[in-house]
């Protein structure tokens, strides 16, 4: 494993419950890898799969989706529709070989700054397992 | 002669914010009053909430952080009604604030104090399960995210020329000086959702609560299960262990305090969710009398925590044993005794009145029930101009309790109108 | 059924369907003035359906496409027999669900495909079969992977071929009724039939499986997908044709796709080289994430790449498995709805929960 | 216009200089394009923080205002608030979250730096695709239908009348025009009428009433659904043997029970069977025991000399009332069997009993008189209603709840509420309670001469993009959005949208955008993050 590759990890955090958990998780002065950049949407079902497309193909090494758990969401249900757009992303990916590995969809409570540091931890290692996403290297978008 | 459309709330729970909300969204100025240095009272306590086994906190931050930043509803934290005079309309309320000794402007909740305190005490809002300092905030996420001093254990309060947290806060949040306040407030009605206790289980010598580290209180595991807890969420004995045979204990005080607590039955429950997931291989036994399942959703719930009534029993618990690490439970059905062997008991103690609801009722000037809850017909108290709402009149859940505290919202609103038309 | 051997067996029927008004019109293909292509027409007069091919040798434009521009957001009360292939009946189909057709007036007819040549070379006049039957060997790659070329989708299905006599079938009431109308009744012995189209099918299905197969190990990976899609030119035809390709303007093409010369620059800085023109990976991953679940595998796509590349087996590729992985068959069920408008509150969900 | 960005680094005391090398920030920051000024500061949420904010705004005439500090959940309002005050719309902040999310999470301080560069960064790529959006109203109807004038329906009308709104109550009953709510002010009753359609949304319903032919157009703000519930009958339980005369329904009057009593024996045997009809509906009706128990001490007392017995599954008195009266009828003799009903038949003169115990055996017991204690089912006209209204109905035919905890008095539309049974089984007492929560809320979410606030930051539909397929409607909660057959688009209601962004997301053809969360403000955030 490279040790030098420092990846770029997108972390889309819905705003009622994996935000605040990323917010307890710093309450709690927890480690969180830095190499996740929270990015703040109202809801996981906000999340147009180009957009995470869009993500992965500008270099991202990986985009970690976080939503409330199936049930919990601000909204009703915006969580079950993203759930499915997601899977599909991951499957297209997953025929093709490209790694769908690098795209990660979790359930983070409010209550759940640990679980927030724990699946960041877990994905950061993953990603480092990876490598480097062979977009940029190739040159291509 | 002065008349208020302000509204004074006593008790920051669930039912306090929902009524307070409610009053503030139909344009009345709302004086709200918490006894605890914290809102969000027992809920948010509760990592799910049944029947829906919703995150509470995901359900209540929000609720939380509006009402903080609602203009319309003044925040009043450590602070305890004294005494209220006048009629309907034209209250006034005298308030006895207990110092913060700290600023509640100047603080940022960076919690740089609690590590610096030297002194530390039990938890209390994590039922005892850990240790907190002189100077805290009850747990992560606690609303307003602002600490205070308790000076029963603050060393400096004894004595001790103790300037440790003070030190350690660079926003000069700090003030040892600060005193309790007297204050009086106007107000046209009064709502009181002060909620309700939990009976001591140590009362029930039965149940060895307090004499064996095996035995455990609903609300302690409510906490071992608690991501935001005092073992983030691990479920383990007082030793560390993992627990391997769980007794859920139904109805513990039923008898004695002539009542059904409503809830303990569905909370039970959900802690068969709490169970699978944090211990799939530990084995649950559920040992009850009845089932008290009064909503629409809570068969299907219960379908769904038992599936088959697999784990439940009906039968009575006699009492339980010590017997070295482990617990025998005597259990009575249709006269026979028989008994099983556990290493954790979890028992429901009857919800009671919250202490010091006999002199808020004095304060208050309204009547007690004979079993010690406020008494009510409705939302009405017996003064005028007083509402009950939500465990402060009986056991509730929160879906009742919600619905209280619009009634009583709404009952309250009407009482101040009606006497404006007066005018 | 009555005469003929082949879906030229169709067009008496639908002759009688027009005379007696048991339909205003049929939509079906039809021979262009100069023999030289098809096109599908709409037609009211019976007499027109002399030039009528009801299955032409070659796929121009998919019958759901010509379906939507007669019905789209609720036709105008025109009865119509359509007629066209399994394949662009369920791109049909698809259409119907999103929106873009409405099948309320509308019986599909369809029958037994035996494939079609490739476009270009049709056009080219390198290919020009007359009539083309299941023993052709000249059918496009699609085609020869299809396994649902002789799927009875439509409400009334012609079955034929390879010396069977002749069924019809109605799928539904709708078919039944059409029949009736037409004093014919539906030929209940269709047990060769379903044999053959049985045994057609699991052919096509076993090829499919092989050819993909090995499509998946030559695409798998960036650089090997790169190696099918380099020659791509962003012309996005495949998405012009493709039957279920609905939208009005494609998001790719749309100005929030573009990038500033600043972006791009940046982009060239941070990278030691760039690819153009760019976003072709953006444009065919975020059309299969669009399209795969509707795609029918009609092969309009690869008709209309003039790249050469074979994006309409890679979309059969993508598409089975995200069929599959939502239990969906594009066009296959009418009442089923599209997966991504609705959803189970337990499904797709990893083995989060710890067994003991 | 050229933007002019200002970026304001918190250093929040020293809980974000500790381990954010701020100066090192400066440069990063200032050539990001767009920014005329990158400034650091003590603590911007303090007095002097929010005062210097505002001069600055002013001052550097910002065009866009980045902060980077704490949690927006924690300030995002508070610095909203000092946008409005330096004359900058609030909707063109952006908040970096590089407390929490950055420097309490980060060990390495050169990490945190960099990381803390990445997020506000991305904040200024995104500022500037932001734009200014309006607070905006919409006029609502004050005006209410009430539909059903049981408990609740008539004390939602006692509590709601008065000049300032209408309410227009309607009942399939047609003596309720006649009735004790009559006369009332602002009241207008439709006995014997119906709902027949319901168009709109909150603030702005439009109603069609119908009764046999004649129809009635009218326009409320909102909906009150009374509907309430009935007891199940003895045909609907369907217990073998269930017609024998010996078996009686626990009536809502206990006096009509009288008749029953008369030429039974000396000291008559009465049975109270619970749970009747609970398998079948599959829920516990909650309120039957205490009704049961009740009749059981009218009975005592009627009757002094019956014998009182009951079968029963699970006693259910939640609360203080309910479990007293239980001690109360166990103190008085009644002999309690547990058992599940399996059927009844006549044995001779009296009526027997035959039941399941839990370990499976069946028992019996016969009695002079047996008295079902029925479940509640909700009423037959509920289902039918919420088609018409377009709110769920739960597996159980009740009216479901907005939620089942926070908004029992609402449903899943907004502006259409529900009071009394007719979400569940109620006993009278917290029928009325019930009513005055659904009038309170009523009252204070359609506020007479008020308008109704909209969400800043709602979706919109562009129609040049817009196929019409309707994905975005099929995956909307809210029903915000409706399909217009004329234009043949989709359109949003943005009274009622909460701006989730599920449509946007749903939408093919990018037609959809939600305000304050555009794709290209998304995209910006995302290049600055992945550099």
């Amino acid at each position: 494993m490279d040790e030098t590759f420092q990846p770029r990890i997108v972390g889309f955090l819905c705003n009622w419950c994996s935000y605040a958990g990323a917010d307890l998780a710093g309450a709690n002065r927890l480690n969180v890898p830095a190499s996740i950049t929270p990015i703040k949407v109202m809801c996981s079902s906000r999340l147009d799969p180009a957009l995470v497309l869009a993500a992965l193909l500008r270099g991202a090494d990986g985009v970690l989706v976080a939503g409330c758990h199936p049930g919990d969401c601000h909204y009703g249900e915006g969580n079950f529709y993203a759930r499915r757009r997601l899977y599909l992303l991951k499957e297209v990916l997953a025929t093709l070989g490209l790694e769908e590995d690098r795209l990660r969809l979790e359930w983070v409570s409010a209550s759940e700054g640990k679980r927030f540091a724990e699946v960041t931890a877990d994905f950061d290692r993953r990603i480092r397992e990876l490598g480097p996403n062979p977009i940029r290297s190739r040159g291509l978008t | 002669m002065a008349r208020s459309g302000d509204i004074l709330v006593i008790g920051a729970g669930i039912g306090g914010i929902k009524a307070s909300q409610l009053l503030s969204k139909a344009g009345h100025q709302v004086h709200m009053v918490e006894r605890t240095a914290h809102i969000g009272g027992t809920s948010i306590k509760f990592e799910d909430v049944f029947p829906n086994l919703e995150c509470a906190t995901c359900m209540l931050s929000p609720l939380e952080q509006e009402l903080l930043q609602d203009p319309r509803i003044h925040l009043l934290t450590l602070t305890e009604l004294e005494g209220l005079e006048g009629s309907p309309g034209d209250l006034t309320a005298r308030l006895r604030q207990k110092a913060r000794f700290v600023n509640l402007d100047n603080c940022i909740g960076c919690g740089a104090c609690y590590d610096a305190c030297p002194a530390s005490a039990i938890n209390e809002f994590e039922e005892g399960l850990s240790q907190r300092k002189a100077i805290y905030v009850p747990c992560a996420g606690a609303l307003p995210n602002v600490p205070h001093i308790d000076p029963e254990v603050c060393i400096r309060f004894k004595g001790e020329e103790c300037v440790a947290c003070q030190e350690a806060c660079v926003f000069e949040a700090i003030e040892y000086a600060q005193e309790d306040k007297a204050l009086e407030l106007k107000a046209g009605a009064v709502l009181v959702a002060v909620g309700s206790a939990v009976m001591d289980a140590k009362q029930l010598k039965r149940f060895s609560y307090g004499t064996h580290p095996g035995v455990f209180t609903a609300l302690e595991l409510e906490r071992l299960n608690a991501s935001n807890g005092p073992t983030e969420g691990h479920i383990r004995l007082r030793d560390g262990r993992e627990p391997k045979r769980i007794a859920l204990v139904h109805c513990v005080g039923r008898r004695e305090r002539t009542l059904c607590s409503a809830v303990c039955c569905r909370y039970l429950l959900k802690f068969r969710h709490y169970l699978r997931h944090k211990l799939p291989c530990a084995e649950v036994c559920e040992y009850h009398t009845d089932l008290c399942l009064p909503n629409k959703g809570d068969q299907h719930f219960l379908g769904e925590m038992a599936p088959g009534g697999e784990g439940l029993m009906r039968a009575e618990v006699v009492r339980v044993e010590g017997e070295g690490d482990s617990l025998k439970v005597v259990l009575s059905r249709d006269g026979q005794e028989f008994s099983e062997t556990f290493d954790m008991v979890v028992l429901s103690p009857a919800l009671i009145p919250s202490d010091g609801v006999a002199e808020l009722a004095q304060k208050l000037g309204v009547e007690l029930a004979d079993d010690g809850f406020l008494a009510v017909k409705g939302v009405a108290s017996s003064r005028p101009g007083v509402f009950i709402l939500g465990g402060a009149s009986g056991p509730k859940d929160i879906r009742e309790t919600v619905i209280e505290a619009m009634a009583a919202a709404g009952e309250a609103r009407r009482t101040i109108m009606a006497k404006e038309d007066g005018e | 059924m009555t005469g003929g051997m082949g879906p030229q067996a169709l067009v008496p029927l639908l002759e009688r369907a027009l005379q007696k008004g048991t339909c205003d019109a049929v939509l079906l293909p039809m021979r262009t003035p100069r023999n030289d292509s098809y096109a599908f027409v709409l037609v009211r007069d019976p007499l027109l359906l002399q030039r009528s091919d009801p299955l032409p040798p070659v796929q121009t434009v998919t019958g759901g496409r010509a379906l939507s521009s007669l019905t789209r957001h609720g036709g105008g009360g025109l009865r119509i027999l359509a007629v066209m292939r399994p394949c662009e009946t369920r791109g049909a189909i698809e259409l119907a669900k999103l929106g873009q057709v409405d099948l309320k007036d509308v019986t599909l007819i369809t029958m037994d495909c035996p494939g079609t040549v490739p476009l270009p070379m049709f056009a080219r006049g390198e290919l020009h079969p007359s009539g083309i039957d299941f023993s052709d060997q000249s059918i496009r790659p699609i085609c020869q992977i299809c396994d649902l070329s002789c799927a009875a989708v439509g409400d009334l299905h012609l079955g034929w071929g390879e010396g069977l006599a002749p069924v019809l079938l109605p799928g539904n009431e709708r078919g039944s009724k059409v029949l009736q109308d037409l004093g014919l009744k539906a030929d209940h012995d269709a047990s060769e039939w379903s044999a053959a189209a049985g045994r057609r099918a699991q052919a096509r299905r076993e090829e499919r499986e092989v050819r993909l197969g090995q499509l998946r190990t030559s695409t798998s990976g960036l650089d090997n997908l790169m190696v099918h899609l380099d020659s791509c030119i962003n012309c996005h035809n495949c998405m012009r044709v493709c039957p279920v390709c609905y939208c009005r303007v494609c998001t790719f093409d749309l100005k929030r796709q573009e990038r500033s010369a600043n972006e791009v620059l940046d982009l060239a800085k941070t990278r030691g080289h760039l690819r153009m023109p760019m976003d072709t990976l953006m444009f065919h991953l975020g059309r299969m994430n669009h399209m795969s679940l509707n795609c029918v595998s009609c092969g309009a796509c690869e008709d209309a790449c003039p790249a050469g590349v074979p994006i309409a087996q890679v979309f059969a590729m993508v598409s089975d498995r995200t069929q599959r992985a939502f239990g969906y068959r594009a066009g296959m069920d009418r009442k089923q709805r599209p997966p991504l408008i609705t959803f189970l509150e337990e499904e797709l969900e990893g083995e989060d929960e710890q067994r003991c | 216009m050229k933007a002019r960005v200002g970026i304001y680094v918190c250093e929040c005391g020293n809980n974000i200089s500790d381990q954010v090398d701020i100066a090192a920030l400066i440069p990063i920051l200032e050539d990001a394009p767009g920014v005329v000024k990158v400034m650091p500061f003590r603590l911007l949420c303090s007095k002097e923080g929010q005062d210097f904010l505002e001069a600055e705004i002013r001052q550097e005439g910002l065009t866009h205002l980045v902060v980077a500090a704490c949690s927006p959940r924690q300030h995002l309002t508070t610095f909203m608030e000092v946008s409005k005050r330096g004359g900058l719309n609030p909707y063109l902040l952006q908040m970096a979250n590089i407390r929490e999310q950055c420097a309490w999470v980060t060990l390495d301080r050169k990490e945190a730096t960099e990381k803390a560069a990445r997020m506000i960064r991305a904040a200024t790529a995104r500022v500037v695709r932001q734009a200014p959006l309006p607070e905006r109203e919409v006029a609502a109807n004050p005006d209410l239908l009430i539909i059903g004038v049981g408990i609740s329906g008539a004390a939602m009308v006692r509590t709601l009348a008065g000049p300032e709104r209408r309410l227009y109550v309607v009942d399939r009953d047609v003596a309720v025009t006649e009735g004790p709510l009559s006369g009332m002010e602002g009241v207008e009753l439709y006995g014997g009428w119906q709902l027949e359609a319901v168009r709109g949304f909150f603030g702005n319903f439009e109603v069609t009433l119908s009764s046999g032919d004649s129809k009635k157009e009218i326009k409320v703000g909102a909906v009150a659904i009374c509907s309430g519930s009935r007891t199940m009958t003895l045909q609907e339980m369907d217990y073998p043997g269930w017609e024998d005369p010996g078996v009686v329904l626990l009536p809502p009057d206990l006096e009509a029970l009288m008749p029953h009593l008369e030429g039974l024996p000396e000291r008559p045997k009465v049975l109270f069977v619970h749970c009747a009809g609970r398998e079948k509906v599959g829920y516990c009706s909650g309120t039957c025991c205490l009704r049961s128990f009740r009749a059981m001490r009218w009975l005592a007392e009627k009757v002094p000399a019956a014998q009182l017995a009951c079968l029963y599954q699970d006693i259910c008195v939640p609360g203080r009332k309910g479990e007293k009266e239980y001690q109360g009828i166990l103190g008085a003799g009644v002999r309690m069997t547990w058992g599940r009903l399996t059927g009844l038949s006549s044995q001779g003169r009296r009526t027997a009993v035959s039941f399941l115990r839990e370990d499976g055996s069946s028992g019996q017991e016969t009695a002079d008189l047996v008295v079902m204690v029925p479940a509640t089912v909700p009423d037959p006209g509920a289902k039918v209603l919420m088609d018409i209204i377009g709110a769920d109905a739960g597996s159980t035919g009740f009216v479901e709840e907005g939620h089942p905890m926070l908004e029992p008095m609402a449903t899943s539309v907004r502006g259409i509420y529900v009071a009394g049974s007719a979400s569940g089984p109620r006993n009278a007492e917290a029928s009325m309670l019930s009513a005055s929560a659904a009038a309170a809320q009523i009252d204070a979410e359609l506020r007479p001469g008020e308008t109704l606030r909209l969400e800043a930051q709602t979706s919109q539909v562009c129609e040049a993009l817009c196929t019409g397929c309707r994905n975005c409607l099929n995956v909307c909660t809210y029903g915000a959005i409706v399909y217009d057959p004329v234009a043949q688009t989709c359109q949003v209601n943005e009274a009622i949208c909460r701006g989730c962004g599920n449509c946007v997301a749903a939408c093919p053809s990018g037609a959809i955008s939600v305000k304050g969360a555009t794709y290209q403000q998304i995209l910006q955030e995302i290049r600055e993050a992945v550099r």
